[in-house]
């Protein structure tokens, strides 16, 4: 934890270039890196994909398996997100990453929740008696800044596809899981008073702060999430929600 | 300020832009460095402040600043059903999102290479725990005579029948629309804490954020208060101090908007 | 835990005054700290209270839950103490404080359960069946000494208005729970061969052990813990007896 | 000396102030510093001392004073239903009074910034294993050669039926009214273990006490018999060496209120 | 984990002396410890057997009980076999043990798990609905090499004169278990180039490597686990091989 | 070589001896020092290497060597029914093994008090997984550089229907009737990794091992070829490295036993 000069004057660098409106890998300060994306990579999922974003790199299996309702919600299946930060991904991770495993998981699973992409309703086998859980596990392969996002893309892509798999449990034929729409999830770090895009690890530890917006179709907010100890004006904090409007159609465009 | 949405109601009969009452002490606790109680509606917390000090287990500490270690936990009892004891999801990513914004509060590029440890102690729940939390929290650092940039005051905002209200209780947090917590520097006006789950209609996220942030500047004036009481007059000792229930000889603040604070630079604290 | 020259001739000050019959609080050695009490402070337990005896602080929350009986009494509820001592109470909270609250929370649980004052059978609602759970947990929000009085008080304080929570899982009204005569908890500290009752963390520091009895309305000994390394005479053990019983007395009658 | 109550029989037979049988063993170990192997009724229990020695994991010590930590765990086939493996509430308290009561027994001021572990692992469990492993424990700290204030020996009184008895067997330790353990350190006389639930009358307490005190002196004449079996005579080799069953060479030691026993001062073991 | 002058010292005397075909303790290579075994030791246990191998001592116990079977083998009984390293046992057990006592425990299982020794048809009270449960627990009480030889030892002792213990959960009489043939486990450590039988824990901290076989009483191997970074030339483990089918034959025979 | 059994027929259509297909790349992660990824048959696995370096957490080193420190862990949507997260006493036995069979692989006396940390992270098992992540994880040894000995290269044998075969599938290894997982270190000709567990007949044993031993040297084959693509033509840059599924510009090595190698000294690397 200790800053050597050298890293302090490659951080100040960073923040120099970003201050004039450039970055490191030649991206405008409102482009997000290169997304290559791929599904049905893990047979033993349900649904599964792979993301990599720029040099961010993770999977997601989804995984249906019978289940109980909880008391207060008889009809509706259960959910679970959860992360794995695995000590392979980064240096960086070779130590509790519990508290940031958690956040990451959590935000990422109320952008899915409240975003209606799957209706919990539909998970429903027999109401208070037996419904579907649906794991979502993310596993990160490689660190190079904005799990947030990459992780969200990773789940709403592991969805295509998604199968009921009544033929494993003796339950009839498979089906397709009816889906709504995808919501996307736009992280911004500030850098010398500059919001950026899909911050890379670099960039993330120079930043005074993070925020993270998931935005539905219709361009509703469903999940907010500010971090990495940040201070935003209110101004920063609704040009961070115009920009996230505006990214959000564009990613979901090159996605269709 | 005008009453927004009064005209509908809410179902504890407040307007919308409306904060249950708060009560909030500072300097409670005997053994802690800095403490303060709140009880906001329902809500019961207890936040307790040690250090700056060194750990007494080994761990990775900041060469140029202190690391502010928020633990927030929750009582058994706090609950409906009776809670486990011990960490879950839930009170790990709040103690991370209140340790984040506590570092904003605190000068901490004066304490390198210690921990400030802020305990929440959560003794009865009743939605919006975070910011009351928070709230409190700020004004234990205070309390433990932490050199500051200013305190942190929160409040969130909610979402109802498609109406945006301010600090939603329980039960508008169960079967509400949305929910979104705000801390800010009152100091600077900068924003530490949001998150926000739900939906908020593109129009509704700013008319949510401006009203959050308003809230937030009344809790300050609470804030001021409490820190008041405690520094202003000293007419609570360290051993007659204000407690957490109705004592009669207790100094309670009960929130009011007209009320004409006293002046009170929360940055010269000690 | 090194010893610097400040703290060992305070240590030595607080011995030598006990040794003439004298208290830094000016109690007598037998006289305990005032007690400050009040209950139903938590509207989500059902039986909750309230504990400042001196510097020392906590607050009992009492919650009774449907359960399974144990299979060898069938018609009898079952009952758990828990304590948590918050990082909050005490600077010396601050490493792996387990062995300790388990200790409080078995002598304190001892003395409850055979008291007398909650018959377990009360606690029966289906035998072999369904029976309350009745979960005491104390939080300590400020350790000056002697948690083990202050959490029987706290408890017996969270006892008494105790109702079973029927409406809360529909089974028809609340009603109060039957309650027997409350126990009474006393704790003495050795120090400078002077029994102490009511111990400060001071005075437990500089102790050479501890005697905790709990005494019933009958003046029956119904828990016995020593400890803190503590060497008693025969001659001492017997003196804390009589002295728990006699101040046992004091206690109860201050709480009528 | 009288036996007590022995006209209303117990369910083994034993009058009121009757022990069970105790075989005691120091030295059974190989690689321990120190060991002992006590058999109480049906009670089977191994205890084996390390140190005073630097622990390999950092953790506290104390510079005044070495830290006695004693573990006290149970086999998952030491009891009627397979106990699951790990550390309970119950071991948890049991190691913390065995821990506070042997660092009586030891002259932990000479060793300062170290540990002495002391483990004790019960193989069988038949009530009474604290005091039973209490006093292997201080017979293992003596074989270890550790400079001592003295043994602690231990035995716990019982109430059944209203009477004060000796030494309850598991089926009056459930269905009795009371249990007492105690452990004494002989050589001064002082009390150094002392837990009790049940009921106790106001007389009964300090009956109760006199006669577990009493019991424990006799318990002290077995561990030295014990330490003189294995030092006084040598006729125990470290091959050779007693062992837990029914070996037909072993040394076994079965209690004796008469016999007039060796004169043996543990304080100068080694 | 440092190594001085005397560790490395006795050390190399430890290697040449194997390398002149001799034993500290004036073995042959090939040799076993003197073995001195005891069953029932523990009346609790429904099974149970006490080992010492030279230097080594453990003790075994086994318990039956009633127990779910596996959904996929719902008619065959559930076995669980673990290990305690006790602290008591060895001054290197002071420390996280895990690894080292999962490995013995799933090689001794397996082993015994292979070798038929117990039919786990055997162990089924209904089928799908009920079974038996057989945990097989090992308490080593002094560590002087070759764990897994004694704990399989210990094991297949404990399991002689195991009996259902019906009455117990009233199901009737207890009735002994019935057994198959006993399997042996012979351990051999490398060192200085040689294989030799039954290793101390001098001679296994001395060793390139360690090769336990477990032998059934028809010659056929049922585990094999090569450990402690361990290198054997093909020669060699085939060489391990012969040696451990004779000396199985041998141990066998010395323990009918 | 001869192809031995194929008149019964496996599962899977393969011939007894035969291995199934095998793609693996290395240098594929961008942060860890070292990287391979491996599909073998449906096996999905990917490794990371970190090291040597010291550990952030204070643990026990060794002064003659560095510390190899494989852990192996399943992603819960590797296998049928989800996976619980975490370690299990699987995973632990088989870091332990790997452990201990890469220690051989690299030159440890090189770097004392140091860590090595091998990564594995398996995304989709089908059998065999210890075997495919050894295989790959000496890869990623010598992606990142570590002076080694040799690789390590490994592959299981099974025994179905009386018959030896090679590398079993999921079906063979759960109805079978063993398992026999080799790794060698073809530089020496050693053996590093052994289990087995089933029935081995006393002849079958010295052909399984046979078996496995050649297989071994096949797979070593693709391993150099693995390293070649990385190292000796460096036409998979960094950024377009070769990753674990259909692209069509990937380098995928599918294996061919007849393929004359490129000369490859895997000693060398780096």
């Amino acid at each position: 934890m200790s800053r050597d000069p050298e890293t302090i004057m490659r951080s100040q660098m960073v923040r120099d270039l970003i201050g004039t409106g450039r970055r490191r890998d030649d991206r405008s300060l409102g482009q997000m890196r290169p997304l290559v994306v791929e599904t049905d990579v893990i047979a033993q999922a349900d649904g599964s994909a792979r993301v990599r974003l720029g040099g961010t790199e993770l999977v997601v299996g989804a995984k249906l398996m019978p289940s109980s309702p909880y008391p207060d919600h008889p009809d509706e299946g259960v959910m679970h997100t959860g992360i794995r930060l695995s000590p392979l991904a980064s240096p960086s991770f070779d130590r509790d990453m519990d508290a940031e495993a958690t956040e990451i998981a959590r935000v990422v699973d109320r952008g899915i929740r409240h975003s209606g992409m799957i209706d919990m309703k539909h998970l429903c086998i027999s109401p208070g008696e037996r419904v579907w859980g649906l794991y979502l596990d993310i596993h990160v392969l490689d660190h190079d800044g904005n799990l947030f996002d990459a992780s969200t893309l990773g789940i709403v892509l592991s969805l295509r596809g998604l199968a009921f798999p009544n033929s494993r449990f003796g339950m009839g034929e498979d089906r397709p899981v009816p889906l709504g729409e995808m919501p996307v999830t736009l992280t911004f770090a500030k850098v010398a008073g500059e919001l950026i895009l899909d911050p890379t690890a670099e960039e993330e530890g120079v930043s005074d702060g993070r925020i993270t917006m998931t935005i539905d179709p219709r361009g509703w907010v469903r999940a907010v999430q500010l971090g990495g100890c940040g201070h935003f004006t209110l101004e920063e904090v609704k040009r961070a929600h115009q920009l996230a409007r505006s990214s959000a159609e564009v990613v979901r465009g090159s996605l269709r | 300020m005008a009453t927004r949405g009064a005209e509908q109601g809410r179902t504890d009969g407040r307007s919308d832009d409306e904060i249950r009452p708060v009560r909030l002490h500072a300097g409670v606790l005997n053994n802690a460095h800095g403490s303060a109680y709140i009880e906001w509606g329902k809500n019961k917390i207890m936040v307790g402040v040690y250090g700056p000090r060194r750990p007494s287990r080994q761990e990775p500490l900041r060469s140029d600043r202190a690391l502010v270690r928020c633990t927030y936990n929750m009582a058994p009892f706090s609950v409906s059903d009776r809670k486990r004891p011990g960490r879950d999801r839930r009170s790990l990513e709040i103690s991370k999102v209140l340790s984040e914004a506590l570092t904003n509060a605190v000068l901490v590029e004066r304490f390198p290479r210690t921990v400030i440890d802020v305990n929440v102690e959560v003794l009865e729940a009743d939605a919006g725990t975070r910011c009351a939390a928070l709230t409190a929290a700020s004004v234990a650092l205070a309390d433990a005579g932490l050199q500051m940039r200013g305190l942190v005051s929160a409040c969130a905002v909610g979402v109802v029948d498609g109406r945006i209200v301010l600090d939603p209780s329980r039960d508008e947090d169960n079967f509400g629309d949305g929910d979104m917590p705000v801390g800010i520097l009152p100091s600077s006006g900068e924003i530490v804490l949001l998150q926000m789950d739900g939906a908020l209609g593109p129009d509704q996220f700013g008319e949510a954020l401006d009203l959050g942030v308003e809230a937030c500047r009344r809790i300050h004036v609470l804030q001021r208060d409490a820190l008041f009481v405690r520094y202003g007059q000293e007419r609570a000792s360290r051993i007659e101090k204000p407690h957490f229930s109705g004592y009669g000889d207790m100094d309670t603040i009960i929130m009011d908007d007209e009320a004409d604070p006293p002046v009170w630079g929360e940055e010269a604290i000690r």
